[in-house]
């Protein structure tokens, strides 16, 4: 399944490097370094971290709260400028948002001022045209047929989500950053959309970074999962998850699972006593 | 309040065995009880109040106002008088609306306008806009575009202060999602900026049309000529205390007016928002 | 901020009377005092009396009729955001009168209250006190139900939760109807005083203009915008320091 | 000065300190910056009384309705706001002198841009005419062009307006009152006489009022100021330079140089070079012509043409024992003629 | 353990019926109903619910989102009036908030304009006077000393956690109603909270009712799990957690433990099909 057992991939290999197979979506994470430093008070968010994602990967990261996981997405959706190191996408050096990089936030950013509708077909406006009765099709896909003229204050949390994540599959992306997407959702509606994603996953062959707090949502979605350290962020460790798909929710009943699990728990305690630590001193 | 803590009010009322009006009946309970008061103050010489007009004369002279009767020697009516000053603020304001959302955009999405306009701007934003009448009634050729400009002074600042404050509490992530979705910055500015900034202009809109008719009831007080402003002031100075009550009335129902259209055009330019 | 920014903006201030003086030196705006006039004037002015009497007695009027529009308006507002029954007896008729601008109301003051100051006060008042009013009645009813319930829950009677909760939690939306108020309190002012003549600066710049000293004028205006600046700058100042809990950021 | 800040402020309260509403910037009330600077009143009113403030006002309106709702106690009103008052049924107000006097020369004046083409009234038939409406000019003018049988546009403006408006050329005429068409006139040549209110046989001027209860409840104070009025109408008659040395403490006229303020009430104006510029009675019914201006012309105009007054003035509002009270008193005292200064 | 094994004891056992123990803190929901009737749209949240809480037990409770959890608490609390049937506390009518019964919401309501220490020093204050030291004591006990004179906004989500569970501990209630009070932290922050409560509660004996969505969460902790019914809620089933207390967070490998969750996932599927099909249909 991987080439990546060991987080500390040469950071040289920089430079254009297409994936072997045509497929598109690797993620090339070098040394990457983010230094907040808002009024002179610096934080050293991330500091060397080094990960590679395979195209059509699915990378679940998981870390103590405040360890860098957003900031790390935010560099790889080109949002922030990492203060030393790189990240590439397939081999090129990233220096802005682009279509191709779709991200999905923890508080749904659907804009509210246009309709479901719109916000799907956004997308797709914007840079190639619209596809007719596409944006139904997602929409009807993700169960959300019948509102797409509603504005989505109109809808439930849940419906929301899934509406950004149509707007996200609308524009076809080949990396999907997803920051801690269903952790606002209550225990059913986030199994529902856990199914739904693997479903398009397993389907559409898209690289994903799925950040989560959920050990459990990590080992049942991903491929790999990558923990992080404490503040200043750096892999810790990465767990390959060797669990066949198509998976569904019943597996968190195996052993197999168990296993990881306690894997996992035990690397993030460890950590996680650290970053309360850092906490508590400040 | 609560629809909880209301039920026990009414409750406890019950328990008194007093009824509680219904709600329509008890806003109708605070006008009456305002203009029986008025009534009273005026018919008991209150402070000074026997030298002002009463509701029932102010009432009669309302209604012949409405019949078209002058309002003072001048000869124009109530209708004119307040076409005249409707007249003004419709202008003003809307010459402010062009000036200030285009402006206030441009300081709020650029630091580099923002640093070469803003803080000249500052300098007269802490100016009354009335205190620009005697200057206006100097520097504009005839006193009725002077009257203008200063109303437009009215309406300016606050439409221009609350499009900036909106362009800056657009939420960066917002712009983020738009930009991941392939937005170029001027989608993101027709897409994003424009449509967050609305509510916080609508804002600025409606406050900036209040400014605007307490500006120009000021300067027509000061300026004199034509309008409400003017016919209060004139009525003020012949003793004709039912006209300054009727222009009162008239002034305040032209504010509420225009204030009502903008909340609605408001409302629909922003209907995505929950309406509560 | 950096020092090139810095720069820009006090370019931009400074680009004012320069622009102003550039204007007047090439005849555009004539009838436009020049800087110099005005200025000679604002030194002239320094050395009246009538100039300071001016000054004092604006900016005493703002300040107490501010001072009691909040006094007023902040308990009212309270109580009407709270008090349905209490809303629908008062809110209507205050709705009724509070379109019609401060300053119309002047023929009726100057008639029936009695003294000239009190009518100056009373316009001033009324152009601070809807502002804070309406803020407070919606500050009163935002508070979220969870930290009423959340004090009663602890044992707060209904005095110590509006007490302990529901004003400090209105307090910045009174806060913002606060610095509205101060700028329509100036605002309705300057024209109370323009119209019932007497004294402060908006009389003095009204009667500048009566008696053709057209640099006054400009001297009026630049002491009023001054003094407004500067009541804003008190108003926030106390805002700051009663709502200091806004501010901290997460450790 | 603390008491200008502080004390002035509602000093209405109480009954021996007044509140004088004064106008500055209007001739015919000059008497008052006479008896202000001068310090008559102090010198005239009896011991218990004072004068609490000066409140300046730049219509005579304001005057009047302060005085209605007793924040004013005494005021110099034109003729127009003079009858307003005393003709209102609130508050008693009596009439008990005329503070100043013209033929026409003070508030009944015409002026045009000094380089106009306009040199007689019949020039203004199409033109705009910048004018104060409801003032006492206002009257003037209406019946000016009445009799010339012209057809004008009426622009109401206020007087500093009308006087920049000349000066810019945006209107053809103007007409107000003076110290203001002076100061275009004398001080900055912006503008010329074109004819005033004597080609018309027009006179002009300005009550001093007070509040009944005033002359009613203190007689003696309203006898001082009157003995007051009274001498500060003696030295505007006698010694001009005195009068300017007067005026010119009277800090809101700061702008107005000497020439000016002497011009304004001593120099005739070249259209009507034979007609005096202010004559300084004091007692309007021991001349004809202010009797018939105060008693019939003015209220006859307001009442039954403007119908802003409901009727006409009653008579008991027509005083003048306090001035023939000041008259009997000065008689004694003084070593010139009150009777004269009261007449003339 | 318990004499509840039915959710549908005598509702007429009404009135003063004083613990037999001489504990306090028992709750009794009689035949409990709640319809909102905001502008004629009436929503039947709760339907003739039955409910008894034993004198400082631990219950749990859990349903899909929309049944009616909070509107329970929330009739218990004191802030709403039941539309049909009632609440007693040892015996008593509810009519009005009281200090006896303590709560804590899933958004922390900290007062934002008193630092951590007034506080906590809060419900004292309003109705019994403070204790000099007490509130330190507590705060250390929490993990806040040197946090006494922060403003909450200072303080991290977890933090804020705490100090509001201090608060409510200041205030001595006889009965904890906490609804969702965790779901907001993340996995670690979560973890620690959940040990600290179950210290707390096994040395102070209070009643709790602990709403959640998480199942392991409500195994872990309470004596008893009460399931919900879909809109309009009622119980739909009982499950007594035998598992032997002090309990940690490791009892969650335990076969016991997988059991009963198993049981309690089973039932709570079936309704949260049940109310996601009332969604979608609306
Ligand atoms: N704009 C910023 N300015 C300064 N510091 C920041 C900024 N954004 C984040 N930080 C700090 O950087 C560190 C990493 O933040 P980041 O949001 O990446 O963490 P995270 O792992 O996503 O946390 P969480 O699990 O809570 O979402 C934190 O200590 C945070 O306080
Ligand atoms: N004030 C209200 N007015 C109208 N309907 C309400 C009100 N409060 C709650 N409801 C409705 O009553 C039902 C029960 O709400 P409640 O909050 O008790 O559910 P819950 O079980 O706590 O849900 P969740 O798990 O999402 O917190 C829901 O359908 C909700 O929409
Ligand atoms: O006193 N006047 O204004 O005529
Ligand atoms: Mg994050
Ligand atoms: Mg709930």
């Amino acid at each position: 399944m991987s080439k990546h057992d060991s987080p500390t991939d040469d950071p040289t290999t920089a430079g254009p490097t297409p994936d072997s197979t045509g497929k598109t979506g690797a993620i090339d994470i070098n040394d990457l370094s983010k230094i907040y430093d808002p009024e002179g008070e610096r934080v050293v968010a991330v500091e060397g971290m080094d990960l590679d994602v395979e195209a059509e990967e699915f990378v679940a990261l998981l870390g103590p709260s405040g360890c860098g996981k957003s900031t790390v997405m935010e560099c790889i959706a080109g949002y922030l400028e990492p203060t030393d190191g790189e990240v590439l996408v397939d081999g090129n050096t990233i220096s802005e948002p682009d279509p191709k990089r779709g991200v999905v936030f923890q508080e749904n950013r659907l804009f509210p001022w246009k309709t479901i509708k719109e916000n799907v077909e956004f997308g797709p406006r914007m840079h190639k045209g619209v596809e007719e009765g596409r944006a139904e099709s997602i929409l009807d896909e993700m169960g959300l047929d019948g509102f797409e003229a509603s504005y989505p204050s109109g809808l439930s949390g849940g419906m929301q989500q899934r509406a950004e994540l149509a707007r996200l599959l609308a524009n076809d992306p080949a990396i999907m950053l997803m920051d801690e997407p269903f952790s606002a959702l209550d225990a059913l509606t986030k199994e529902i959309m856990q199914k739904k994603l693997l479903e398009v996953w397993e389907r559409d062959n898209r690289t994903v970074l799925f950040i989560t707090h959920d050990v459990e949502e990590a080992i049942l979605l991903a491929d790999r999962v990558v923990i992080m350290t404490a503040r200043p962020g750096q892999v810790k460790d990465v767990i390959d998850v060797d669990i066949e798909r198509p998976r569904d929710p019943e597996v968190v009943t195996t052993d197999r699972f168990t296993e990881l699990r306690e894997r996992a728990l035990s690397v993030i305690r460890e950590e996680a006593q650290r970053a309360l630590e850092q906490e508590e001193g400040g | 309040m609560s629809a909880e803590s209301l039920e026990r009010l009414q409750r406890q009322v019950g328990n008194w065995t007093v009824p509680l009006p219904s709600k329509r009946v008890r806003q109708l309970l605070s006008i009456a009880l305002f203009l029986a008061l008025w009534s009273a103050a005026v018919r008991v010489g209150f402070l000074g109040f026997d030298k002002f007009v009463g509701p029932e004369t102010t009432f009669q002279t309302m209604l012949s106002a409405l019949g078209g009767t002058p309002m003072t020697d001048g000869g124009e009516t109530i209708y004119e008088h307040s076409a005249y000053s409707a007249l003004r603020v419709l202008v003003a304001v809307t010459i402010a609306i062009l000036v200030a959302i285009p402006l206030g955009l441009t300081i709020g999405t650029s630091r580099r306008w923002e640093d070469a306009l803003f803080p000249a701007l500052e300098v007269f934003r802490p100016v009354p806009p009335v205190a620009w009448v005697p200057i206006a009634l100097l520097l504009m050729p005839t006193f009725r575009s002077g009257v203008i400009f200063v109303v437009f002074v009215g309406a300016f600042f606050p439409i221009l202060v609350n499009t900036i404050e909106g362009v800056r509490t657009v939420e960066e992530e917002y712009v983020q999602a738009a930009a991941s979705l392939g937005a170029e910055s001027r989608d993101i500015f027709r897409h994003v900026i424009i449509p967050a900034t609305l509510p916080s202009i609508v804002t600025g809109v409606s406050l900036g049309v209040g400014l605007a008719w307490i500006t120009v009831v000021a300067a027509e007080m000061i300026a004199g000529g034509v309008g409400i402003g003017y016919i209060i002031f004139q009525a003020y100075r012949l003793l004709q205390t039912d006209v300054v009550a009727v222009g009162m009335i008239a002034i305040g129902f032209l504010g509420y007016v225009s204030a009502a259209a903008v909340h609605q055009t408001g409302n629909y330019l922003t209907r995505w928002q929950e309406i509560d | 901020m950096d020092s090139r920014r810095r720069l820009v903006r006090a370019g931009s201030i400074l680009a004012v009377p320069i622009l102003w003086l550039v204007a007047s030196r090439f005849g555009i705006l004539p009838g436009l005092p020049t800087p110099v006039e005005v200025l000679d004037a604002y030194v002239g002015e320094l050395y009246r009396e009538d100039f300071w009497i001016s000054t004092i007695r604006s900016t005493i009027r703002v300040l107490s009729s501010f001072a009691i529009a909040a006094a007023v308006a902040i308990p009212l507002g309270l109580l009407i955001g709270r008090y349905t029954v209490f809303a629908d007896l008062t809110f209507p008729a205050l709705e009724m009168l509070r379109p019609i601008p401060p300053i119309a109301w002047i023929p009726f003051t100057i008639l029936v209250l009695p003294a000239a100051e009190l009518s100056i006060m009373f316009i001033t008042f009324l152009g601070a006190f809807f502002p804070i009013l309406l803020n407070t009645i919606q500050g009163a009813r935002g508070v979220e139900v969870e930290y009423s319930r959340a004090a009663q829950s602890l044992g707060a009677t209904s005095y110590q939760t509006f007490r302990h909760v529901i004003y400090p939690s209105a307090l910045p939306a009174i806060h913002a109807g606060m610095i509205v108020g101060m700028g329509l309190a100036w605002v309705n002012l300057i024209a109370a005083e323009m119209v019932a003549g007497g004294t402060g600066l908006g009389f003095l710049t009204w009667s500048a203009y009566t008696s053709g000293s057209y640099p006054t004028i400009i001297v009026g205006i630049i002491t009023i915008g001054l003094l407004g600046a500067a009541s804003s700058a008190l108003v926030r100042l106390l805002g700051d320091w009663q709502i200091d809990w806004a501010k901290e950021q997460p450790a | 000065t603390e008491s200008e800040i502080f004390g002035g402020a509602f000093a209405g309260f109480d009954e021996q300190s007044f509140i004088v509403g004064y106008q500055p910037f209007y001739t015919e009330s000059w008497s008052a910056l006479v008896i202000r600077h001068g310090e008559l009143a102090e010198k005239h009113l009896p011991e218990e009384y004072s004068v609490a403030s000066w409140e300046v006002a730049l219509q005579g309106a304001v005057i009047g309705n302060k005085m209605i709702s007793e924040q004013n106690d005494i005021g110099y009103t034109g003729d127009m706001p003079t009858i307003t008052a005393i003709a209102n049924d609130e508050t008693p107000i009596d009439m008990v002198a005329i503070a100043g006097f013209s033929e026409g020369q003070q508030c009944n004046l015409c002026f045009v841009p000094a380089d106009s083409d306009i040199e007689e009234a019949q020039d203004l038939d199409g033109r705009e005419i910048g004018v104060t409406t409801g003032t006492c000019t206002h009257r003037f003018l209406l019946e000016a062009i009445q009799e010339e049988g012209i057809d004008v546009d009426i622009s109401d403006q206020g007087m500093q307006t009308v006087i920049t408006n000349i000066r810019e050329g945006n209107l053809s005429a103007g007409a107000g009152w003076e110290p203001s068409p002076s100061r275009s006139v004398i001080q900055e040549s912006a503008a010329e006489y074109l004819f005033t209110g004597a080609d018309y046989d027009m006179n002009d001027t300005a009550g001093l009022l007070m509040l009944d209860s005033l002359v009613e409840n203190h007689p003696e104070a309203a006898k001082g100021w009157l003995k007051a009025e009274l001498e500060a109408k003696h030295i505007m008659a006698t010694d001009p330079e005195r009068t300017i040395d007067l005026i010119q403490q009277e800090g809101q006229l700061r702008d107005y140089e000497r020439e000016t303020l002497y011009g304004t009430l001593y120099e005739n104006i070249d259209v009507n070079p034979d007609v005096e510029r202010m004559l300084f009675y004091t007692d309007y019914e021991a001349v004809d012509e202010a009797e018939q201006l105060m008693k019939n012309e003015a209220p006859e105009f307001l009442h039954e043409n403007q119908g802003v007054i409901s009727g006409m003035p009653p008579d008991e509002r027509y005083r003048t024992e306090p001035l023939q009270a000041a008259i009997d008193e000065l008689e004694d005292e003084v070593d010139w003629d009150p009777l004269r200064e009261a007449e003339r």
